[in-house]
């Protein structure tokens, strides 16, 4: 038993009205890759931004080889060699890579006060071949995809000669390959004696990439477990306090009925050609592909979001004419990829989230009516069972989970006929993922078509009637449902 | 940025405001026989100094995604400080350092009511402006401080080598602004101030610190603004900045700034300055009646942010 | 200007968040209280309405500012834009010799001008704060060359009525501001098109993809200000019995401070038309008290800017505690 | 970008034709384009340049009473080197350097209105604005039986013409004992601060007989905020303007002391005319004050516009 290279003790922190550790123990050896897992709001991100010094424990004590230290902040654990990778990037668009790596750590140049930037590329380059990333460092971080901004994250984590680096759902924006490649890099850190922390909500990832799994669950330690003893239902729950099937599967689907939507040709500005799809009443159609393969650009033409260069979209055999207004006045829903970003008014209340969609709807006078719009609130607030007192409070109070629910509910009150849900289930956790497909399902029984794009095949293949697989900008096939399997779409989405 | 993305990215952005600039040039200097005459040009120059010293600080402010309204106002206070200083004691060196005190102090006082009490940039400065404004009244009482040291216009009416000294002033401060932005820690994390100030945070950067000392800056500059200003006047005014932040913003906006994500750019700026300062010098050259130059100012302001607004679209 | 904007308080009561409203209604009382201790005539009848009439302008200018603001925008045209459409009522009126014609134009003018602003920052996508900036130049370099520096004075009593008038016993304009306090209140809170400006204001892409016509909106908010410019512009007429080409010049920064010392966002989604009242309230009882105490006039923009961030910062403490 | 092109060459074609027209070019400076005062003064001087066949450019700051920006418009005008300038500075002190680079360009200059603190001048036009207080202020006591509450409506704080007026109010006020100064608050020449400060003023205090206001606009204001309160007070303003004029022939305004900018236009333009043509001119013209009321309103009832420069010695001989 080797001495573990950084351990915690008994560490606890309360936020006003919650606990979010309690006397969590969590140890991590040279070259191991600990799994970090459990529900939204279980202590994971707490415990994260303790070890990075973003958060001071209010009791607890740190070990480094056996030794005890402290953690007053970042710089005690950086000097430590903790490094973490947050899943909201902490990039600077108007910096270049390089100087991204390196923020806050900027070599000194000749001239004092003045900082080194030939030194710093060099170092950027050195960092980025170390992971295999083929860039020019002085490429303005703006520029650059999700995928490669991931990268430079990891490249600056690795910059700062990490000997612990945390991973908090490193996978959730990377495409397959890319995430071959993360994990052939994970590989070759661990080689080198890296200790990683891997925060998950992709079991898969969990048994194969974990040495170790620790599982939080209200900011207490569940339980630590070796991969090869146990099973992802046991997991998942241990995880949710409750059994969950983890692979959800639809108990029944409704038979497919009139054809909802209907793509024909479509083409776009932003990266995709001549496009046919077809979607029916009571289907759950996927759309998937490697990210960058056009997904999201085809769902966004297809909404209105942005204009199409060519091609026809009709809605229930009736042709739509490009406008995200219009689209939504027709029965059309988008549930976009960012919740944070495209779903939500983050200062404003549950309630005024929900009901904005159905505003026409429910007050065809023009006339809004509070307590009216209350009710309307509560009813999917409890259809949807959304963890809340209130759909008075802030939609920021609520988990993942919770407000990509409230996304989801805004379209209630549109009864909507044809959904698009956009990675729905991205960084939220496996009880709520299981409530979204539900949700998916009920959807389709009452008649409504749905789009669904997701980069886990895994969904795709239990949750999906059919599917379309992309690849670069083209649809590169189609799956009915008995071929459809997670081997065919990595077939049909990479280049051969 | 490396030099050469910086140089690239800078190409790219020209045409908005060089184009008004250099088109500018050519209708004047073909009108307007005046126009073209080293005279005249250093006229221009000089006149722009005074604006460029607070616009430099503005746009890194506004890279900030801050804003700071006051500093027409505490010019104006750093200036009357400075006179009354100059006139009491007839120490030059005394009242400078007492100008720029001034500039100082509001900018802490800024930075600190945004970055401690987190009150938003422009409701604070439009508070402190306020102040500026008012404190300028009651130790005037509205009269202008005269009588300070002939000394004092030299730093605008002297000559080095035939250049005026307020341009090689104005130099300097920019190319101090530049290093400042581009080649120091402190520039590069006001990048990440407007564009990221998580990525600070997790640096283990303080972003109030840092916050505090863009504000400090400002004032600092403003403070030398003031310099200029009264060595102008040969004396202190309670009106004579009122309104000149405004003009700043306007310029670093011709000059292809934008208010979001830290998007600056510090060479526009100087060129949104002294296209500001042609428009003027060449509208009355050509004796424009005021009403309409108003207007082309207005016009100048509006176009340039509509040419970028197409490239950016592209 | 950063968008870390603050936790607001949900929008379905119609004074928006109690809290807020009564801390601000507090901070009123307190200053009046203050003041009618210093000065005997500060509570009376006469002054009361006299501050009220005062407050009314401060108001109309604020109110359709309000609306931009809550946007996440700002409309820095709105002093020209008084101006501007007061030059030109007033010299209809001179020529019609019909007040209601003045009307006509002067609001019209106003909501030409608020149109304009809401299509060089929806159409041609320039930020607000330049573009009313520079619409402010060009409105003020239209005004001097119009009135070439001459003043146009003495309308119909009918007219003046507007501003000057009494209605049992009390001032027109108050009528008037109690108006549009009531109408741009139900327009906030009572109607699908306030929500979506709310929502425009809280997150424009999301507004965007839930189907709100974010541009329209937008328009929609710029030319209300402008209107309501314009129709400020005749309440300063009628008060002043006259129009120069500075009319309004100086009304611009001060109906902002009234927006946002009511506890408007600038970072959008929060705020209501009912704290901008509060908020010109304040300001004008600053004044008004100095005035009464014969103050200095020099102190007045020291005093208004404290009171500025004073209410300010006590209103992000309190939003603090309202989380 | 093409719309300002346009914008800036159709305004080059428009004016730079006239700019170098035949004749000497003499630039005029006023302070902002707001108060009618200034453009009473501006058409003095393009009557007066129209009867000399001379050309005038008005020099007006974007801003009004703008100091940088004059300081700007004088080093711009340096440049194109007009024959002469008629100047009143918007600030008599802060204007200093701009005369003096005048002066250092040889340039004659001719200072009229608020006399510069410093600086060679051709000559110095102007009304004394003490005189003209005191002669107002003298006006309205006497017209209140020497007796009664007054209250003075002061201009911008630290202007020459304020300070001077209401030091000049308030020598009238001495030589009457039994009329009290109530208050004294500053208007800032404004109309609706004026209307604002007086209706304040008339809560302190319930009766008010008697109102100095330190220009016209500011007595207008200050007539509308009582009739407004429906109280009655005799009002006197000054600068004799059209609006004055029609309220005094109304009766609602008691006197208004003509500062008389067309004349000071007229005679500085002259005067900087003369002595160009190396004809004797005065060094100094002080217009005494005139106080216009119901009795001598007729003569300025006509326009600005319409009125003819007086010549240049019957001026001097009253």
């Amino acid at each position: 038993m080797t001495t573990p290279l950084f351990e915690l003790r008994e560490v606890s922190k309360e936020f006003p009205g919650v606990k979010a550790l309690d006397n969590v123990s969590f140890e991590i050896k040279a070259g191991e890759v600990h799994m970090l897992v459990g529900e939204n709001g279980a202590g994971k991100s707490t415990l994260m931004k303790i070890l990075c010094g973003a958060y001071r424990a209010d009791q607890g004590t740190f070990f480094q080889n056996g030794e005890q230290v402290a953690i007053h902040g970042p710089a005690d654990a950086r000097r430590f060699g903790i490094a973490v990778i947050f899943q909201e990037f902490t990039l600077v668009p108007y910096l270049d890579i390089a100087q991204n790596i390196f923020l806050g750590r900027e070599f000194k140049g000749r001239i004092p006060g003045l900082i080194d930037r030939q030194r710093i590329h060099a170092e950027a380059r050195r960092v980025l071949d170390l992971i295999g990333f083929s860039i020019d460092p002085s490429t303005p971080v703006h520029k650059l995809g999700i995928a490669q901004q991931q990268m430079v994250e990891i490249a600056k984590a690795l910059s700062q000669d990490a000997r612990i680096l945390v991973m908090d759902e490193p996978t959730a924006a990377l495409s397959d390959r890319e995430t071959e490649l993360l994990f052939a890099m994970i590989d070759r850190l661990k080689k080198k004696g890296v200790a990683i922390i891997y925060i998950s909500h992709r079991l898969s990832e969990v048994f194969a990439l974990g040495d170790r799994i620790t599982v939080l669950r209200d900011g207490r330690k569940i339980a630590s477990l070796l991969p090869p003893e146990t099973t992802p239902d046991q997991l998942v729950t241990l995880m949710v306090g409750r059994p969950v099937d983890a692979t959800y599967t639809r108990p029944s689907r409704p038979t497919p009925g009139e054809v909802v939507l209907e793509v024909k040709n479509l083409s776009g500005p932003s990266g995709f050609s001549n496009v046919n799809l077809t979607v029916r009443a009571g289907e759950i159609v996927g759309l998937c592909g490697l990210v960058g393969s056009g997904r999201t650009e085809v769902a966004r033409a297809i909404f209105g979001a942005d204009r199409a260069s060519a091609g026809e979209i009709r809605l229930n055999s009736v042709p739509i004419g490009g406008s995200s207004e219009d689209s939504v006045r027709r029965g059309m829903a988008l549930i976009p990829e960012s919740r944070k970003a495209q779903g939500l008014a983050l200062n404003r209340s549950i309630g005024d989230n929900i009901v904005l969609v159905g505003l026409r709807k429910l007050f065809p006078s023009g006339i809004f009516v509070p307590r009216r719009a209350m009710k309307a609130a509560r009813a999917v607030v409890d259809k949807l069972r959304i963890a809340t007192p209130s759909p008075r409070r802030p939609v920021a109070t609520l988990s993942g989970g919770n407000q990509q629910k409230v996304v989801v509910g805004k379209w209630l009150n549109a009864d909507a006929k044809f959904y698009i849900f956009d990675e729905p289930t991205r960084g939220i956790d496996v009880g709520a993922k299981a409530e979204i497909f539900r949700l998916l399902d009920g959807l389709v029984h009452n008649g409504a078509g749905i789009l669904m794009i997701s980069s886990e095949q895994i969904e795709i293949v239990h949750i999906c009637d059919r599917a379309y697989v992309m690849r670069s900008g083209h649809i590169a096939g189609e799956l009915q449902h008995h071929e459809l399997t997670e081997a065919n779409i990595v077939r049909l989405g990479i280049h051969q | 940025m490396s030099t050469r993305t910086l140089v690239f990215s800078q190409l790219a952005r020209v045409p908005g405001v060089a184009i008004a600039l250099v088109g500018l040039c050519g209708i004047f200097a073909a009108t307007s026989p005046g126009f073209a005459t080293p005279a005249n040009i250093a006229n221009v120059l000089t006149q722009s100094t005074i604006l460029l010293l607070l616009a430099l600080p503005m746009t890194l402010i506004i890279m900030t995604e801050g804003l700071d309204l006051s500093m027409g106002a505490v010019l104006t206070f750093a200036s009357i400080v400075l006179a009354m200083i100059a006139v009491g004691t007839g120490s030059i060196t005394l009242a400078v350092a007492g100008g720029l005190a001034v500039g100082l102090c509001f900018g802490f006082l800024n930075g600190a009511l945004i970055a401690l009490l987190d009150i938003p940039p422009f409701i604070t400065t439009l508070g402190t402006l306020g102040i500026a404004q008012g404190l300028s009244l009651v130790v005037t009482d509205g009269q202008s401080v005269v009588g300070i040291p002939r000394t004092i216009e030299a730093f605008y009416s002297g000559t080095v080598a035939g250049i005026p000294l307020p341009i090689i002033i104005a130099a300097l401060a920019y190319t101090l602004t530049h290093v400042l932005l581009y080649r120091t820690r402190f520039g590069t994390y006001i990048f990440a101030l407007g564009g990221n100030r998580e990525a600070l945070k997790v640096a283990g950067i303080s972003v109030r610190g840092m916050l505090i000392r863009v504000y400090m800056f400002g004032g600092l500059m403003a403070g030398f603004a003031a310099l200029l200003m009264t060595a102008r006047l040969n004396s202190a005014h309670p009106t004579a900045g009122i309104g000149m932040e405004f003009d700043a913003i306007a310029a670093l906006a011709v000059g292809g700034t934008s208010f979001e994500r830290g998007n600056g750019w510090l060479l526009g700026t100087l060129l949104g300055v002294v296209t500001v300062g042609v428009l003027r010098n060449g509208l009355n050259l050509l004796a424009v009646p005021s009403s309409a130059q108003v207007a082309c100012i207005g016009a100048l302001v509006i176009a340039a942010l509509f040419i970028d607004g197409l490239r950016g679209e592209q | 200007m950063s968008m870390t904007g603050k936790i607001a308080a949900p929008r379905f009561a119609l004074s928006g968040d109690v809290m807020q409203m009564l801390y601000r209604v507090l901070a009123v009382v307190l200053l009046s209280a203050i003041l009618a201790m210093l000065s005997d005539v500060f509570l009376t009848a006469n002054n009361i309405l006299n501050v009220l009439r005062q407050t009314a302008l401060l108001f109309l200018m604020a109110s359709g500012l309000t609306l931009v603001i809550l946007t996440a925008g700002l409309d820095l045209s709105i002093g020209a834009n008084v101006a501007l459409s007061g030059c030109l009522a007033a010299s209809v009126i001179k020529l019609t010799g019909a007040p209601l014609a003045g009307v006509g134009v002067g609001i019209l003018c106003g909501t030409m001008v608020g149109l304009a602003n809401g299509v060089l920052v929806t159409a041609l996508r320039i930020p607000s704060f330049i573009a009313t900036y520079g619409m402010m130049w060009m409105l003020t370099g239209v005004t001097y060359y119009y009135m070439g520096g001459e003043t146009i004075h003495g309308f119909p009593a009918g007219f003046r009525q507007l501003g000057s008038g009494y209605l049992f016993g009390v001032p027109t304009p108050v009528y008037v501001m109690v108006l549009f306090l009531a109408i741009g209140a139900l327009f906030a809170q009572r109607t699908i098109w306030g929500q979506q400006i709310y929502a425009i204001g809280a997150n424009p892409v999301a507004a965007r993809l839930s189907g709100v016509p974010v541009e329209r909106r937008l328009v929609l908010v710029y030319t209300v200000s402008g209107a309501m410019a314009g129709l400020a512009s005749l309440i300063i007429l009628a008060r002043i019995n006259s129009a120069q080409g500075d009319i309004g010049e100086e009304l611009t920064l001060p109906a902002i401070a009234a927006v946002l010392v009511g506890g408007t966002s600038l970072f959008g989604g929060s705020g209501t038309v009912a704290g901008t009242l509060i908020g010109a309230l304040l300001l004008t009882v600053v004044l008004n008290g100095m005035n009464l105490l014969q103050i200095n006039s020099s102190w007045q923009p020291l005093a208004t800017g404290i009171i500025i961030l004073l209410a300010v910062w006590i209103d992000t403490r309190t939003r603090r505690l309202g989380e | 970008m093409k719309r300002l092109f346009s914008l800036t060459a159709a305004l080059t074609i428009s004016w730079s034709g006239s700019t170098f027209a035949a004749g000497e070019t003499i630039a005029v400076f006023t302070k902002n384009l707001t108060n009618p005062y200034f453009q009473a003064v501006r058409v003095g001087t393009e009557t007066a340049a129209k009867a000399l066949s001379v050309k005038v450019i008005q020099y007006v700051p974007t801003k009004p009473d703008s100091i940088p920006e004059q300081l700007s418009q004088v080093e711009d005008v340096i440049v194109k080197k007009p024959d002469a300038i008629v100047f009143i500075p918007v600030d008599y002190k802060a204007l200093v350097p701009a005369v003096e680079k005048i002066n250092a360009a040889k340039i004659p200059v001719t200072n009229i209105t608020d006399r510069s603190a410093a600086g060679d001048f051709v000559a110095f036009v102007g009304a004394d604005d003490y005189s003209i207080g005191l002669a107002v202020g003298k006006r309205l006591l006497t017209a209140m039986g020497g007796k009664g509450n007054v209250v003075i409506l002061e201009g911008v704080k630290g202007s020459l013409t304020s300070t001077n007026r209401v030091r000049g109010f308030t020598d009238a006020l001495k030589e009457f004992p039994n009329a009290k100064l109530l208050a004294s608050q500053p208007g800032n020449f404004q109309r609706l601060n004026a209307l604002q400060v007086m209706e304040n003023l008339m809560q302190s205090f319930p009766q008010i007989d008697g109102v100095l206001a330190a220009n016209d606009p500011m007595a207008v204001g200050a007539l509308e905020a009582l009739e407004g309160a429906g109280r009655k007070a005799q009002v006197v303003g000054i600068n004799g303007s059209k609006e004055a004029v029609d309220l005094i022939k109304s009766g609602k305004l008691l006197a208004s002391g003509d500062f008389n900018g067309f004349i000071q236009g007229c005679v500085g333009t002259e005067i900087a005319v003369r002595n160009l043509r190396k004809q004797p001119t005065p060094k100094e013209v002080m217009l005494k004050p005139i106080v216009v009321d119901k009795s001598n309103f007729a003569p300025y009832e006509t326009p600005v516009e319409q009125r003819a420069c007086p010549a240049l010695e019957q001026v001097l001989s009253n």
